[in-house]
């Protein structure tokens, strides 16, 4: 995959090393003092993408598409450009296939709505991970119950990886839609699949893969990794809030009919019925998140011009100081697989210690930490807890936080010893 | 590092409550049985009561959960003891973050009251408000 | 209505006439040196609204609800302040009633997906009006075509107001559901909505209002109205781009399932089934756009500060002043009612002279001038226009930027005299 | 103001051909007839094409729009008559563009090559691609 470069910090090359010292400073938040662990959630944004919005907002702030002056040409090409970006960032065939929502959530249904009311009937099969993130369970049980069709759920081993032994049987028995993520927010297991993707087509599925928590760490591409849809988050990978992708083929896009109607997202409308505009605006409705596309164009820029080989390569290193911190620490249990095949995620419990409560105790050192269920609740079934403590990383994360993470666990054992 | 206010958060009393709760366990046969969970964090707190003559004769609680919603339901059930309904009714949400006597910030101010939400969707039948 | 008056300029009472040069010192694009005649198309926003939205980039930026340290507490709490100011901006009862979303578009869809679906059956009347946005047009044909209901369209008189008789006969027809903008962004039309919205509930009628034009012009009270939904947009009341609101009436969210899945919209999820979250969260599936929504709040606070009364006058002001110069015009129709009847809206046509030909004209003046069909297509079919030239008033806008409108027209005229 | 760019970009043949627009009508019978719209602004171009031996022998079109929609669609009609088909199959974008010889911001690009597409789709059945 080629990448764009513009946007980068002077001199560096992409896939060296990154130099976090120096990407830190293009996020305001730090001075703060915060240690920021908990980018599985959110990311933090760079001034680049939110001085990208602020261009837009001080200098050509317009709607799009629709107007015949300057300054709306200039938005209009900006939204734009990010669509061919992602298209780039992920090495998708066409911008077509390239479809602007707020999110993965919505990405999600999205293709619940307007691919799965129209492929899904009763008695259909639909296989679902242990691993998945409510966004990719909850949306497709509405659908299963709508229509009487069924879920089942691919289980995980004692290492937490998909049981592919169960999946494989599962294929056997034709289910019509197979989805799943291919990095766990929760736990960070990296799945295989590639390999999964190519088993599922060849049992005759339509693939979807949750791409929310890969896109923002490792290189992707779409087309190597052959799935019909993938969706993803802007603000999970240095973009803002209110904007993310749905990538789909262009196939299987042209077949939908639209998710939601209005604005834009028509060619002509007659009192006796209505044409819909070509891809990809056929699925974007009404006034889109202008100043947000923009934005995540920027962080595109910033991921690509850093390397997302080099992002995943500091990701690990940071990963694996982490799980050796914490393994040395008594009393914790970590959950998932060796840093090797995780992303920069971890989870785990403390004896005698709630989650909750270590993440308050972490919160007056200023590290932020996440405690709870990570929206994976039939994971934490399957674990047996309610809630786990999680830290997850990012290009700007240092071993220094790390060490601030553990400091708060000595401490939060202390006051509960 | 702030030690000392995590000592003031996390006070001796609530962490002896948290590790040593009072009125633990299950009644048999009880009278009003109610559980209540916060789905955010994964806390449940359920408790049964014994009422006779209108009053709380008996309780106990179960659950599991964070140091303050399980103290806050330890402290609850001790005050709860020998109260009649009608009085065990005016327990607000003041007197149970008073009760804990500590700074509740916004994110565990549910934590701290999900043990009134037991007694007062369990004892009254009062719709639980998410808002509070 | 009582109004806060957070974020107003030092010393001006609510509802003095605005200090249009005060304020345009908010908005930096102004130093551009454009003349922004757009607004009902997207508002400028000014340094208050961007200002809110950097400072949770950079001082508290993480996710909402779900995180158990102090930024994201923040980041909560203000995120959730937007909608108590929302509530009482357009006074509804509840904050469980004020559910974001990303605009009047998708407001308009939740509803046709979520009361829409479990509601309108075969054979069922809609009534729609031919002022309608496609917004409030075309999520409603597709339900009707998916149902087997039909639709019928309030007509206008030949001064662009909706014929209040036809709209009578076709109540009697006992509609299932009753949808209208309360301002036509296309001609400005203001209708008599508190009548309308009366006549139609005694009919029996589910009634949604499209307040996509009349929220940022003038005080706008939902218990007053009396309609059942309303639907409106944050970019075009000065808020950022991403965020908008749909307000429902409690008993009928209540007994609507959701719209969207996934995160943060359940409260338990099991492989068994799910429960879902209380209003308004039910309807707010995965990540939101929080940093918008926190901007669309400090709009609120602005819009507040200077009075909803102070803002109509102002429009008003300047509406007449344009609609004269304008009328003063040869060769040029003027669309739609007086100004006193109207928002700050002017469409029209210049003989021998395309819309877009004029909009391009002006733009080489700086003037932002809208052409097209304002998505509002059965309007146009109507009129026997393929487009009108559109010019839209703001808090901002000053008579020196209609004069120079004026100074365009006449240019235009020149060139192709 | 700048009346010069104006007058740059409204020049004295394209508004020639948009008032005194060549080939404008229909034909009867025409052996090629088709009708594209731009929906952003109401434009629309149709042609009748008369197609003797696979030359062009005659061409009318019709339409209504802005300036350079309409005088695009003149252009292209004064030059596609006589035209064999395979020739007229390699008119292209910047053929059009650069007959019009004035600079179109993106925003107009659709209303220029409006035309074009008539032509693409009309004569050839070639996908309309709104991307170009
Ligand atoms: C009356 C009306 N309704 C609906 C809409 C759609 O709003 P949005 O594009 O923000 O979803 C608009 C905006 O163009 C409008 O003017
Ligand atoms: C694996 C996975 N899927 C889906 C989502 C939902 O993403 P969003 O909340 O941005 O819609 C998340 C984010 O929490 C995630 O981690």
């Amino acid at each position: 995959m080629t990448m764009a470069i513009a946007g980068r910090a002077q001199g560096a090359l992409p896939n060296q090393p990154l130099d976090v010292a120096a990407i830190r400073k293009d996020f305001p938040i730090f001075e703060t003092g915060i240690a920021y662990l908990d980018s599985a959630n959110t990311s933090q944004r760079p001034k680049q993408v939110t001085g990208a919005m602020l261009e837009y907002f001080e200098k050509f702030n317009s709607n799009i598409h629709r107007a015949a002056y300057r300054i709306a040409e200039e938005a209009t090409v900006r939204y734009e450009a990010t669509r061919e970006k992602v298209r780039a960032f992920i090495n998708a065939a066409s911008t077509k296939e390239i479809v602007y929502t707020r999110g993965t959530t919505e990405s999600i249904n999205l293709v619940a709505y307007a691919w799965g009311r129209k492929n899904i009937a009763q008695g259909d099969l639909i296989v679902l991970t242990i691993l998945d993130h409510h966004s990719n369970i909850v949306p497709w049980q509405i659908l299963a119950a709508e229509r009487g069709a069924h879920i089942e759920y691919v289980d995980i081993d004692e290492k937490g990886e998909l049981r592919q032994d169960q999946f494989a049987d599962l294929l056997q028995r034709g289910p019509k839609l197979v989805a799943f993520n291919l990095v766990s927010n929760a736990m960070g297991t990296i799945n295989p699949a590639r390999d999964m993707v190519a088993a599922a087509k060849k049992a005759g599925a339509t693939v979807l893969v949750d791409g929310a928590q890969s896109t923002p760490h490792q290189p992707v591409d779409v087309r190597a990794l052959g799935c019909d849809f993938y969706a993803f988050s802007g603000h999970k990978m240095l973009g803002p809030t209110g904007a993310g992708i749905l990538y789909g083929r262009r196939e299987l896009l042209e077949a939908m009919d639209p998710f939601m109607a209005g604005g834009d997202m028509i060619k002509t409308v007659r009192i006796e019925g209505t044409t819909y505009h070509d891809l990809p605006w056929k699925f974007e409705a009404g006034t889109q998140a202008i100043a947000e596309v923009i934005g995540l164009g920027a962080a595109v820029d910033y991921l690509s011009a850093l390397g997302m080989d080099a992002v995943r390569a500091h990701e690990l290193e940071i990963t694996e100081y982490a799980y050796e911190a914490l393994s040395d620490v008594e009393g914790l249990t970590l959950y998932g697989p060796p840093p090797s095949r995780r992303a920069g995620v971890v989870s785990f419990a403390l004896e005698g210690i709630h989650p909750h409560d270590l993440a308050t105790i972490a919160d007056r050192d200023q590290v932020c930490l996440r405690a709870g269920h990570h929206c994976a609740m039939p994971l934490m079934t399957r674990l047996g807890v309610a809630a786990t403590a999680r830290a997850s990383f990012y290009v700007y994360t240092q071993k220094e936080e790390v060490d601030r993470l553990v400091g708060s666990i000595k401490e939060a054992q202390r006051i509960f010893a | 590092m702030s030690a000392a206010a995590d000592d003031q958060f996390y006070r001796e009393y609530i962490l002896d409550h948290y590790k040593n709760p009072r009125n633990y366990g299950r009644l048999e046969h009880p009278d009003i049985t109610h559980e209540e969970d916060n789905p955010l964090c994964g806390d449940v707190v359920g408790m049964d009561f014994r009422v006779e003559d209108g009053v709380i004769s008996d309780i106990r609680f179960h659950g599991r959960g964070c140091a303050i919603s399980q103290a806050s339901a330890s402290l609850l059930t001790e005050r709860l003891k020998g109260l009649s309904l009608d009085e065990a009714k005016k327990i607000n949400k003041d007197d149970v973050l008073g009760e804990l006597g500590i700074d509740i910030s916004p994110a565990r101010i549910k934590c701290a009251l999900l043990s009134l939400k037991v007694l007062k969707v369990g004892a009254y039948g009062l719709a639980g408000d998410d808002e509070e």
